[in-house]
């Protein structure tokens, strides 16, 4: 999988002065990509709003960490609060964009990424609330699993986080966004006809006139 | 009130077996690993303890667990300890699992002194049986029950005498929700110090939510730890 | 009625380290008779612990007052919160001790304070829940009303503030304490007999062997 | 977000008539004067306003009930202001009273995300009616539902660009709940301060939940007044 590709194409979707939230694994890889002068805030659900990567000649204040366990640092204008008002924010639709990981999505716009039954279950998280209540929940994932199965699917078939919650899905391969008709392509991989992508998906795509590429 | 200094193993030693205890910290930040491990020391055993997560494994409320003095957990993601993973799913213990903004409005519900509040948090998933559900204002809803504790064990970058509470960055996150929802409210702060020294305008917990403040004379290497 | 005589008598209920919440009208006026040194923490339900009276000679900060609406001062060690933790706070018995105000009390320990249908109905205030939930409730009112008829009943008839929620009621006649058993005579004014009191009394008494004077 | 601050004309002309407003304040302090003015001037009708009391007769959102642009007013108290009590009791005005208490709280409940919660304050009171109770783990409580509203206007000590607020002493009050609860937050601020002068741990409304900032110029007489 390429990641850059995914993380390249993901930062796109960031505009001045946006709060976005965002999840471990890929969506992480975002504030090591990102230019220091968007004037973004990224909210971590431990309780802050602001937060920056942490330089390498920077002390490390030990009570700084984002929600993954991460050293971070914070820019101008940031600010602490507790758990509650954390998830307040999140619940009041106050993040713009949150970005999270998947292990399945679906042409619906479900998402299970926090539970395989039987083999992962730590927890849920924040991730039921931030796709829940986010309005704009977008999917960075591999479009096939190490076996080349599709995780875009018809239904998702794990356990749900959230249903109808996603907005767009970016992945290696696709970018596709939830409509109340279904699953449309919108940018493609420059190294990919659309018959090789289709065959490589279960959802069904609506494929439009004009398509992009990425 | 008033002086609530106490010493670490006297105030700890006030919590019987079977209690149950809220422990602060998201991850490692705000985690009060001095009273902790007083706690493993003492050894009281049947514990339901109430954490945001597990810690990693060998710190924290990681080892009351390890030692086997938690009964229940009730927590939001224990992802970073593959030790207390392997014990849950061994059946060793019982883990009881909340969205995290649920956990941590239901502890702040009774912080309020309520007794619960309506959610639609999660009512799509498996976390939601369909028969719990009542119809308020035309919406299909939870109720989320109230979470209150016996005792907090909080920890704080700066106290008064009183128990005026000042939290640093990042190490806020449940600590000032567990210490409205406890009975008893234990503190550990590395920095004791003057109520003329901290601004009544920024105080995050006030003296009232406070019974006991233990006085950590020297930061051990839990507290210098990556997070979570 | 003697005024002083009750904010005497209230004065002695005051200990070491107690939080106290003062109703408005003769409760505040504790704040005005009781030593600097005696180390209290008044609770005002507009959001602030460790209120203190203004000393004459200070400059008058107009974000500063208590719940009544006079200016106040703080104390060393006050803290300033929302409206939601100061209720939480009340709510969760955080408070030890709240004085109020009545138009009438009941033998039952009942409260009735708010409301005089027809009247007087400015709303409820802070009341109901510092009445409901303080774990040690006590009146500061007049025996009697300007008629001469007894604010002590054996059952309130204006619309409660909260059901069995008083611990101690102390007039300008008598102390009177609510016991499962019902209203006990603690002490009475020293220029007052027994006999006189249950006279100007519609609750009943129980009097014991022991009776102090005040 | 980024830049909020705008002109008090143009911010108050976003409010239409029938709108639902958050007023904070609790008596003087907090109170957004210069806000309430402008709604005034600019005279939008069919109002229901929030907040804690009415102020005193003449001043605040008394000014609004006064001129006949208030159809409704969620409260817990309005006994210093003898006009609104006379325009209750006449029924020009639609008044509904709350516990305090409550009323903060369905303002946090809203501002939480949430949809009400259960209380046992004022259950054996005539504000009860008991066929609204409802039997939750062996206890008779009440639903108190979310309060939200369309707008809040706030008044804060300081202010930054991005609308990171601090309030003064007891002028936080019911400003930092309602900054939550309403779905447009109006901003005015006597200090329009670089976001480098406020500690990131002081902050107590996140610039998340504001929406506009107005710089009050000067403050008027009615900030110097006693409370309530």
């Amino acid at each position: 999988m390429n990641v850059n590709k995914i993380i390249n194409r993901a930062i796109q979707e960031l505009k001045y002065g946006q709060i976005v939230n965002l999840g471990i694994g890929l969506p992480t890889k975002i504030l090591d990509h990102i230019s220091p002068d968007l004037d973004i805030f990224f909210q971590s659900e431990n309780g802050l709003l602001g937060a920056k990567k942490i330089s390498e000649d920077s002390p490390i204040n030990p009570e700084l960490i984002d929600a993954g366990g991460t050293y971070i640092d914070i820019r101008s204008g940031a600010s602490f609060f507790d758990s509650s008002v954390s998830f307040a924010m999140i619940r009041r639709g106050k993040v713009d964009i949150t970005f999270m990981g998947a292990f399945e999505v679906d042409q619906e716009g479900s998402l299970a990424n926090w539970k395989i039954p039987g083999y992962f279950s730590p927890g849920i998280g924040g991730a039921m609330e931030l796709a829940q209540k986010t309005p704009k929940v977008i999917i960075l994932c591999s479009h096939n699993d190490k076996k080349g199965n599709s995780k875009i699917l018809k239904k998702c078939k794990l356990p749900l986080t959230a249903k109808k919650c996603i907005t767009r899905i970016i992945t290696d391969k696709a970018v596709l966004d939830v409509t109340n008709e279904g699953l449309v392509l919108k940018e493609i991989a420059e190294d990919l006809t659309v018959e090789e992508l289709i065959a490589q998906t279960d959802a069904q795509l609506i494929i439009p006139q004009n398509i992009g590429t990425f | 009130m008033m002086n609530k200094q106490i010493a670490i193993e006297d105030v700890i030693a006030t919590i019987p077996d079977g209690a149950s205890i809220m422990v602060g910290g998201f991850g490692n930040p705000g985690t009060p690993f001095a009273l902790i491990n007083e706690l493993r020391r003492q050894g009281q055993r049947n514990l339901v303890i109430i954490k945001n997560d597990a810690n990693e494994d060998s710190i924290g409320i990681s080892k009351l667990i390890e030692n086997g003095q938690v009964d229940k957990l009730i927590t939001s993601h224990i992802g970073l300890n593959k030790v207390v993973v392997e014990l849950m799913n061994r059946q060793l213990l019982n883990v009881e699992f909340y969205p995290q903004g649920i956990l941590a409005e239901k502890i702040r519900n009774a912080g309020a002194g309520c007794f619960g509040f309506l959610t639609d948090v999660g009512i799509d998933t498996e976390i939601t049986d369909k028969s719990q559900l009542i119809k308020f204002q035309d919406k299909e809803l939870k109720i989320e029950s109230a979470l209150y504790a016996d005792f907090a064990l909080i920890h704080a970058q700066n106290s008064d005498n009183y128990g005026n509470l000042v939290y640093g960055s990042a190490a806020m996150n449940f600590n000032p929700l567990m210490a409205m929802a406890a009975n008893q409210v234990i503190v550990e702060t590395p920095n004791l110090v003057s109520s003329d020294s901290l601004s009544p305008e920024h105080i995050h917990t006030p003296s009232a939510f406070v019974n006991s403040i233990v006085k950590v004379e020297f930061l051990t290497h839990e507290y210098q730890l990556a997070g979570a």
